[in-house]
């Protein structure tokens, strides 16, 4: 029988809110479901909306990126700068055929650490329920059979 | 004697030919300074005589379109196969250029709104006795360097003359860049617009303008007008002629050699400086951009990360 | 990758005992690592923090030739700089490191032994192919200023400022109040020895009004910081108290002289138990010595038709200057200690409780100055009536340990409501009810303590209170406050007439904790207490380098406790100082100007002014000082001529593509 | 050229890719038994969805788009796009605005028609059509003219190119169209420039012409080509003529003619709908244009069939004269010669250079008008747009463009017919009567092969336009035939979008 | 279209509470608001339903409260604290979980309706200051005490805040009425209790009366129909048992605003009391002209 399907996230972490959050659910022992792996960047502002693309064209199913509550930032306002791409970035894969869902943004604070896992499995329900993002691996092999 | 040299089209507009010919009087120092071996839209020799040619015989070929049709990859890979070099010419070869907008569509939709329930044209129609052929339509435009390895690109909508003319020089007679360069500048448009220096110090937007909704300032940069401009985000080398036109510019020259995705890259940017701070009041702003993917892979989806609109 | 040498990399995978060892597969995982290219060397170890763990990494980088490691193991939050300093000892530049994070992030949080083990593969793959794009990068180094900035003036800033001065660092001490000693400056006696609060404060208070090595200003605030450690430059707000510290001796003569004779100003050192006059000292032993005027109240300021005895009072000495103004004091400090303290919960918040409408309901704060011979009644507990209590009702846990208030327990309530239980029946005799949902007495000399309240004849009643009323069921509890509560050892619910209601109301964060938090740039845990880089083995640090904690505005603490951490944050501090200098992370944005195009796009994405356009050549240049690396304006720059240092695009895209490509 | 045996014996012939034509074309000749030409096939093998992926786009960005439909004639969809969207939020550009775009226009006719007359067409003639390939070029055509001619066409256009890209932001994909008027004024300087390239262009026209006359017109044996039956149809024809039926590239209303030269339809291009149907056949992306009254009776041409041409023939025979002097005279003289209507294909020809010398006397005008120098060029939008529909001249023939939006000005519908499309069965019908007179088993070459392209090149038909789009929502009849050619079965598709078998 | 309330009056005021009904009108006519009763209203849900199947409940709730958008209303005036809370924890659990909605579109809106309970239209829309100019009679009556009863300080009101409410006391005092210190302000009534635990029931009532005479009022002033009838209807029955005579006037908020703001006498329903008929008739007897103002 075919494995369940298991949704891929790719997590954009800042460093000093939502990474904190996340060692902190590890360090209270939370549990979550593993279908996100986290990179490191030092704060939400660095998330390059290049980023996100290259993580759904490689195969990721969601883009989860995390940053401090608004006037929280490390750096005061890097995360309304990725507040405004993301704003304008769902609207763009909206139009690429990518639901809504799969991309999301969220304040998580160095207190949170629940909220990393209500996040993460909030995401993965969601991702279960829409189902894989067609790889585009595939989609290359027939829509031009390099042979 | 001469280097031999070949023109193709593959899914393009004829305009990159044009840019050619725009060469004016270079036209005639280039037919001195090399052998045309094919060329359609100008000289009558057809494909039979390049199958016949010697696997690397043509020193350089020039392919200009997006890769659309079997036939088109076919008559790529036959290039290739008897060229040195192969240069992606302009932004369809290079991008996939305005064609390639047809990845936000789908083939079975295109046709779908064509012929409804009836059936498309035969791949292979038989007439009382005679097969008619036509080439099979891929679901997605490529740049050409999908299709087949390119040595070198050519960016523009088309190639700017003096772009043009600096790539014979370099690849005629010039020694060659390295492999899988693009053939203009590595900085942006906006170091070369005449408006540079108009640019406010701190530049932040509270609403975007479509063309028709405002007379753009001649001399003022665009985007401080509100109207969205990729200058910033485009390779130069184009000679800022919308700008000139006093209109913005819309990308055609594509990435610098930093950017892997131009329009990720540019959006990235270009919301990067909007005002305010709250959902409500960010998403007004961008209210002013209607077609994020229209305006942003103007001429570059094909070779984007994410190369069409996911296919369900 | 710039190098023309081959990248060869040193995968490290730790146990941590059985911390990953349990939930992630180390055995196969560093098989799977050994097989990734360029990866010529996998190993798993127990602790790869232990010194023979790194020893492994220094061995491997000289006899296997590594250039690139990789460690997976714990949060590099916790030992990123430990591995780093064992490839410097080993040879290589500390940068051609990259760490994963498979406890934390994976094998704490996961159950799965399949799913984890595969994230953390993916994890590994993704920093092996990371590592590969690294580059030597040089730490920069900023000189520390030695002087020191302490904020707030209670027990736990006195100590720190002592020891800091002691140690002949220059301190500058900050108090918003009039007068120095925070909270403790009220209490009567302190748990568990009895011993006298004031004893053993005032010294301390004065030492610090004495210190040479210590600027103290008192009436104060800090308003502005800029910079970064070892160099923040501080704005302090210097309210005036119209009486300058200077050239008033301390006679307090004017207080008498002040044409209220008695009294009419609720004193809030008093918590409004007593009344004060306008000009006013807050307490006898207030430090400095030195009156306030407060203009709210004065004659003087508000209708300007006073006779100002009280600067006749003050004769030649001139001390009194009705016409002082606030004054902005600019200094650098290399370092800051913040040891602003904590309030005690609101307990109107609890209408049930009664307090505020029947007037015999106080607050342990209140009945902390009732019992206090200096206090309002020179030690009588009296009613507000004047009446003496003959039963009297302790509520623990008001505003603790509460689903509807705060869920932490302040951790003071129960020993100082076993204190004021003691010194009440000492005062009055009255029978007295502790009503507790648990006793909680971890300390030296604590549990003693409890036990020997209860041979005091101190009720007990284990239960949470539902509401202190004035109805009468019968003509016993006429005229009485009924506490009505469910006694869960007897099993029912009773009311408990009595005549006085103390309420052992909680710790919580200031309310300007937020604000605070925002102007020296750190973090605020979930209950609003100011977060510490590491519960356990950075308490008294934050994430901002140089910023460090001491008392309750960390979390709630006893005397004792946050003397020590007082201790801890002003030897933090100093360790920094006498080092003389602190090495900087190097992941600064730097501007690759050849590439830049001039659009100016950077310039209003940095907060901190450090990217600044060059109009001569018309580009962008970062101040590598300056900026705090944060990246913003790398992803903003629309041609990408902007780089970060440990987070390069070839990096992070090399990292995305390694999570993602399954093998 | 290659010669291959197909199913049942039969011979084939292939001519691929056509040359000399912008886009792609694809000529099937087949041979019966005897070895004479059975039936003959123009294919066009490619398409390109324009209809399709312009959906959702603003329509603000359709003069730019579309005119990547072609890099030959950008401007002519250029200007019929942004024609379109001055109807879609119904405004009017002012007079300066107005003007500029018809000096610009005019300036790329002339511009267009040396480029064809000189690199495209002219071969044909200049060199000869019995020239070996080789020669058969602009190359071979400088070497005719002589390299000073040869420089001397070159510069020509590159001065007009220059004035263009001055105007327009780029010669080849404009930007200056916008709704209500253009995005730049012209300057006094601007202008002058203008006056004199203009200038030198009437000259140039007039230089063509005489070339045209001494290397045609006085060889006995091209002009008898020009009248021979093999390059002649009796069809409709179609243009575009201002309030005096004078030809006009820019703005007017649209005349049809008759083959007998009367005057059968003349509509405001806005209703081409009802006027035009667009018919399909399997073998090929590109659809055949008809007159929809009459209706589609096959590759057939006279009064009862609706097949119909475009371009300078086509625009002279439905015009009554030509609004500036020179043109005229020369005008004049063509008919002479020819009579009127003109049916012989290769006519286009000179019927180009007559255009050619209208465009360049029009640029003149226009140029000379004190008021093109206003600064005001802009009328600014403030109704909800809807629809619009814009139509020029361009130099292949009469191009449509049609958008629906929704109030936001995204295109929700786009529809595109392109002068080659209208020329289609006409073209197909020339290059098989040509290859039946012409191509026998016994002598199939190169020139022979030439002179079938050339019932084509005739039309510069612009394939690169033709491969634009699959067929739009204009009503189309789809013949679904079986091997043995029997007529399976019509699907038509109506303009309401319902479809019936019958 | 505001300035007009919609009118939600549930079947208490039909019914037992139709005192509170005929007052209420009556008061709002003399302070010139306009109430429009929803037509075809249902039951509102409360009672058994919301204990049986909140589904159901929801639903009675949802129904009412569309009817009020289509009317065209703005505020919906439900002035039995049951209904009211019904009607408020509808559009609460419709906003949190909108799967009850069951994809019927029309529910998302109904999130917009403003349920009022009429104490809290005369604090916010009236005002205190507002009913002080109002005076018309002064008041001759004892002290009142005011009792919400316990749904008013439930989660989902908006009346008043949740422990120790006081704008029934407010608006009184402003109309001149004196009123007690009642600790009891929101302890239970009894409830259904009455009706189903019966002695549970009246002790509870008893408490209550008994501490409010304690407190030195002479009437009870309630809010709730509920509370009403409880308070009301058992003293006798207390006094058979207990042999202690109460005779404490209940009444609602209405009645004495009402007549405190000058609304015709005969429209307040005193008519209905059953205990404490005597003092209700003394207190609210058509005073001598100069009571007027």
């Amino acid at each position: 029988m075919p494995e369940p399907f298991e949704p891929k996230i790719v997590a954009f972490f800042c460093n000093w809110c939502t990474y904190l959050a996340a060692d902190l659910a590890g360090t209270s022992r939370i549990k979550y479901c593993p279908n996100a792996e986290v990179v490191r960047v030092m704060c939400s502002g660095r998330v390059d909306v290049q980023f996100v693309l290259k993580a759904f064209a490689k195969g990721a199913d969601g883009v989860l990126i995390g940053g401090c509550h608004p006037g929280d930032c490390h750096y005061q306002e890097g995360n309304y700068k990725a507040l405004r791409r993301y704003r304008l970035l769902r609207r763009l894969i909206r139009q690429m055929g990518i639901e809504d869902e799969r991309l999301r943004l969220e304040w998580i604070s160095a207190a949170e650490g629940d909220r990393v896992r209500a996040v993460i499995n909030d995401m993965v329900e969601t991702l279960k329920r829409l189902g894989p993002l067609q790889k585009s691996e595939e989609e290359r092999a027939h829509l031009l059979e390099v042979a | 004697m001469r280097p031999k040299v070949a023109f193709y089209w593959c899914a393009s507009c004829g305009g990159c030919e044009e840019a050619v010919l725009d060469l004016a009087e270079g036209v005639l120092n280039l037919a001195d300074a090399v052998d045309i071996v094919f060329w359609p839209v100008a000289l009558d020799f057809k494909e039979k005589d390049v199958e016949e040619m010697a696997d690397g015989e043509i020193a350089v070929s020039f392919v200009n379109g997006a890769v659309r049709s079997s036939h088109q990859l076919n008559m790529a890979r036959l290039l290739r196969r008897k060229s040195k070099l192969v240069v992606a010419f302009g932004a369809c070869a290079q991008m996939g250029g305005i064609p390639g907008l047809a990845n936000l569509t789908t083939a079975r939709d295109t046709l779908r709104e064509v012929y409804g329930e009836a059936e498309p044209p035969a791949l292979e129609f038989r007439d009382n006795g005679h097969t008619l052929t036509l080439p099979k339509l891929f679901d997605a435009v490529f740049p050409l360097d999908r299709a087949i390895p390119v040595d070198y690109y050519v960016p523009g909508c088309p190639p700017s003359p003096k772009i043009v003319s600096d790539m014979f020089d370099v690849l005629l007679n010039g020694e060659l860049p390295e492999p899988g360069a693009v053939l203009a500048p590595d900085h942006a448009m906006c170091d070369e617009c005449p408006r540079r220096d108009s640019r406010p110090q701190e530049l932040k937007l509270d609403r975007f303008h479509r063309v028709q909704e405002t007379a753009i300032d001649l001399d003022k940069c665009i985007l401080a007008q509100g109207v969205p401009c990729l200058g910033p985000a485009t390779r130069a080398g184009c000679g800022s002629r919308c700008i000139a036109g006093n209109m913005p510019c819309t990308g055609c020259f594509g990435p610098t050699s930093r950017m892997r995705d131009y329009g990720g890259k540019a959006l990235c940017s270009l919301a990067s400086v909007v005002e305010g701070n709250e959902v409500a009041e960010i998403d007004r702003i961008f209210e002013g951009l209607v077609d994020p993917a229209g305006t942003f892979y103007r001429y570059s989806l094909p070779s984007s990360f994410l190369e069409r609109k996911r296919l369900e | 990758m710039s190098e023309r040498e081959t990248v060869r990399i040193g995968v490290y995978v730790c146990h941590c005992g059985t911390n990953i060892a349990a939930t992630v597969d180390v055995k196969s995982l560093a098989e799977y690592a050994g097989l990734m290219p360029n990866v010529v060397l996998s190993r798993d170890y127990k602790y790869m923090c232990s010194d023979p763990g790194q020893d492994l990494i220094r061995q491997d980088i000289r006899d296997r030739q590594l250039n690139r490691i990789v460690v997976a193991s714990c949060s590099p939050h916790l030992h990123e700089h430990t591995f780093r300093t064992a490839l410097k000892v080993g040879g290589l530049n500390p940068f051609y490191f990259h760490m994963v994070n498979i406890r934390e992030q994976a094998s704490w949080v996961h159950e799965n032994r399949v799913q984890a083990t595969r994230k953390a593969k993916d994890l590994v793959r993704a920093a092996v192919q990371r590592v590969a794009f690294h580059q030597p990068l040089e730490r920069g180094r900023v000189a520390i200023q030695p002087d020191v900035l302490i904020v707030g003036g209670g027990i736990a800033g006195i100590h720190a400022a002592l020891t800091l001065a002691n140690a002949g660092k220059h301190v500058y001490l900050v108090e918003r109040e009039a007068t120095i000693g925070g909270h403790m400056a009220r209490f009567d006696k302190t748990f568990p020895t009895l011993d006298c609060a004031a004893c053993i404060l005032t010294p301390k208070m004065s030492a610090v009004r004495a210190h040479p090595n210590i600027t103290l200003w008192t009436y104060s605030e800090v308003t502005k910081v800029d910079g970064y450690v070892g160099n923040y430059k501080v704005t302090v707000l210097r309210q005036p108290r119209y009486v300058d510290e200077d050239l008033c001796s301390g006679c307090l003569e004017c207080i008498e002289a002040c044409v209220y004779k008695q009294a009419k100003v609720p004193d809030d050192f008093n918590l409004g138990l007593s009344k004060r006059r306008p000009i006013y000292i807050p307490f006898p032993q207030a430090v400095p010595q030195v009156p306030v005027i407060d203009p709210e109240t004065c004659i003087q300021f508000k209708s300007g038709k006073c006779k100002t005895t009280c600067v006749a009072a003050c004769g030649d000495r001139h001390a009194i200057n009705l016409r002082a103004e606030a004054k902005e004091e600019r200094i650098e400090v290399g370092t800051v200690i913040l040891a602003t303290g904590f309030q005690t919960f609101d307990a109107h918040r609890v209408p049930y409780y009664g307090y505020g409408k029947y007037p015999n309901v106080y607050t342990a704060l209140e009945v902390e100055r009732l019992v206090n011979a200096s206090g309002p009644t020179a030690g009588e507990v009296v009613l507000r009536d004047g009446g003496r209590p003959a039963a009297v009702g302790i509520v623990h846990c008001v505003g603790s340990r509460d689903e509807n208030t705060h869920r932490w327990c302040s951790r003071v309530c129960c020993m100082y409501s076993l204190k004021l239980a003691h010194l009440i029946k000492e005062h009055t005799g009255a029978e007295i009810f502790n009503f507790y949902i648990d006793m909680r007495t971890p300390g030296k000399g604590f549990e003693e303590f409890y036990q020997k309240l209860l041979t005091e004849r101190v009720h007990f009643i284990r239960g949470r209170v539902a509401e202190v009323t004035d109805w009468a069921l019968d003509p016993s509890e006429e005229g009485k406050l009924v506490i009505r509560v469910e006694d869960t050892l007897a099993g029912f619910v009773r009311r408990i007439p009595v005549d006085m209601v103390v309420l052992a109301t909680g710790l919580e964060p200031r309310t300007d904790a937020p604000e605070v938090r925002r102007l020296f740039n750190i973090s605020c845990a979930s209950e609003g207490f100011f977060l510490e880089r590491h519960p356990k083995l950075a308490p008294v640090n934050t994430f901002t380098d140089g910023v460090f904690l001491a008392g309750c505005c960390q979390g709630p603490k006893d005397i004792p406790d946050t003397v020590a951490q007082a201790g801890a944050a002003a030897a933090e501090a100093l360790a920094l100082i006498d080092a003389g200098y602190l090495e900087t992370e190097p992941n600064t944005a730097h501007v690759v100007e050849e590439k830049c195009c001039g659009c100016k796009t950077c310039i209003s994405m940095c907060p901190y002014h450090a990217v600044a356009f060059v109009d001569e050549i018309h580009k962008s240049r970062v101040n590598e000082v300056l900026c705090k690396g944060c990246g913003t304006c790398v992803a903003a720059c629309p041609s990408g001529a902007i780089r970060q240092n440990l987070f390069e695009d070839d990096e992070i895209f090399a990292e995305i593509e390694g999570v993602l490509s399954n093998a | 050229m290659e010669i291959a045996t197909a199913t049942a014996g039969k011979r084939r012939i292939t001519i691929d890719p056509v040359t000399r034509l912008e886009g792609h074309g694809k000529i099937e000749i087949f041979l019966n038994e005897q070895g004479t030409v059975d039936r003959a096939y123009f294919q066009v093998p490619e398409l390109r969805g324009f209809e399709k992926f312009t959906q959702g786009r603003p329509a603000e960005s359709m003069p730019q788009i579309t005119s990547r439909i072609c890099g030959v004639c950008p401007m002519a969809h250029h200007m019929a796009s942004t024609k379109a969207l001055d109807r879609l939020y119904k405004v009017e550009p002012p007079p300066a605005a107005r003007k500029i775009r018809e000096l610009v226009y005019s300036t790329f006719m002339v511009e267009d028609h040396t480029l064809h007359f000189y690199f495209l067409g002219g071969p044909d003639f200049v060199v000869g059509p019995k020239a070996p390939a080789a020669e058969r070029n602009v190359l071979g055509v400088i070497s005719r003219v002589g390299v000073e001619t040869g420089r001397r066409v070159i510069d020509m256009r590159r001065k007009l190119r220059d004035l263009i890209a001055l105007a327009a932001g780029k010669a080849i994909h404009p930007v200056f169209g916008v709704p209500g008027g253009v995005s730049k004024r012209l300057t006094r300087e601007d202008a002058a420039q203008f006056q004199q390239v203009a200038a030198e262009a009437v000259d140039f026209a007039q230089f063509t012409r005489s070339t045209f006359e001494k290397l045609v017109l006085q060889n006995g044996e091209y002009v008898d080509l020009i009248k021979s039956d093999a390059f002649t149809h009796e069809t409709y024809y179609m243009g575009m003529v201002d309030a005096e039926n004078r030809l006009n590239f820019y703005d007017g209303a649209l005349r049809v003619v008759a083959p007998d030269g009367h005057e059968w339809a003349k509509f405001d291009p806005a209703d081409y709908a009802r006027h035009i149907g667009e018919h399909v056949e399997p073998w090929s992306y590109m659809k055949f244009c008809y007159l929809k009254e009459i209706g589609w009776q096959g590759f057939i041409g006279g009064p009862e069939s609706g097949v119909y041409c475009v371009a300078p023939l086509a625009r002279l025979n439905a015009a009554e004269g030509m609004a500036t002097p020179q043109a005229e005279e020369a005008y004049l003289q063509y008919c002479g010669v020819l009579g009127k209507p003109v049916h012989h294909s290769l006519a286009n020809h000179w019927a180009r250079v007559i255009e050619l010398l209208y465009a360049a006397e029009r640029m003149r005008e226009l140029a000379g008008d004190p008021e093109i120098a206003d600064p005001n060029v802009r009328t600014l939008p403030t109704l909800v747009p809807e629809e619009g529909i814009g139509v020029v001249e361009a130099p292949r023939g009469t191009l449509f463009h049609h958008y629906r939006t929704d109030s936001q000005g995204l295109i929700v519908k786009c529809n595109l017919i392109v002068a080659t499309q209208n020329n289609a069965a006409r073209i197909s019908m020339g290059i098989e009567k040509v290859a039946r007179a012409l191509v026998t088993a016994s002598k199939v070459d190169e020139g022979i092969l030439n002179m079938v392209e050339m019932a084509f090149r005739a039309y510069d038909p612009c394939l690169g336009c033709a491969t634009h789009a699959l067929p739009g929502s204009l009503p189309l009849a789809i013949r679904v035939s079986d091997s043995r050619g029997n007529l399976r079965s019509v699907l038509r598709r109506d303009a309401d979008g319902s479809i019936h078998r019958e | 279209m505001s300035g007009v309330y919609g009118y939600f009056p549930g079947c208490s005021l039909k019914g037992t509470g139709v005192a509170y009904e005929e007052s209420l009108l009556a008061l709002f006519r003399a302070l010139h608001l306009e109430l429009a009763e929803l037509e075809d209203w249902n039951c509102c849900g409360a009672t058994s339903y919301m204990s049986i199947d909140e589904r159901d409940a929801f639903s009675l709730s949802a129904r009412n409260l569309t009817m009020t958008q289509k009317a065209g209303h703005r505020d919906l005036v439900a002035p039995c604290s049951a209904c009211y809370l019904a009607l408020r924890k509808t559009q609460d659990y419709l906003e949190r979980y909108p799967k009850i909605a069951g994809g019927n579109g029309a529910l998302t809106s109904i999130r917009a309706v403003r349920v009022r309970h009429p104490l809290e239209v005369l604090y916010a829309d009236v005002g205190v200051e507002r009913i002080k100019k109002a005076i018309m009679r002064h008041w001759h009556g004892g002290r009142v005490a005011c009792y919400y009863g316990c749904q008013m300080v439930r989660p989902y009101s908006e009346v008043d805040r949740d422990c120790d409410p006081v704008r029934m006391d407010e608006l009184l005092g402003a109309a001149g009425i004196p009123t007690v210190d009642y600790s009891l302000k929101t302890k239970c009534c009894g409830g259904s209790l009455t009706g189903t635990t019966h002695d549970v029931g009246v002790r509870l009532v008893y408490i209550l009366l008994k501490e409010a005479a304690r407190k030195g009022a002479e009437a009870i002033v309630t809010v709730c129909p509920l509370c009403q009838y409880n308070l009301d209807a058992y003293q006798h029955e207390i006094r058979r048992s207990s042999g202690e005579r109460l005779d404490m006037p209940v009444l609602y908020f209405t009645q004495v605003l009402g007549w405190a703001l000058g609304a015709e006498i005969e429209s307040l329903g005193l008519a209905r009391a059953i205990s404490g008929r005597k003092r209700i008739r003394q207190w609210f007897q058509p005073a001598e002209k100069e009571a007027y103002v």
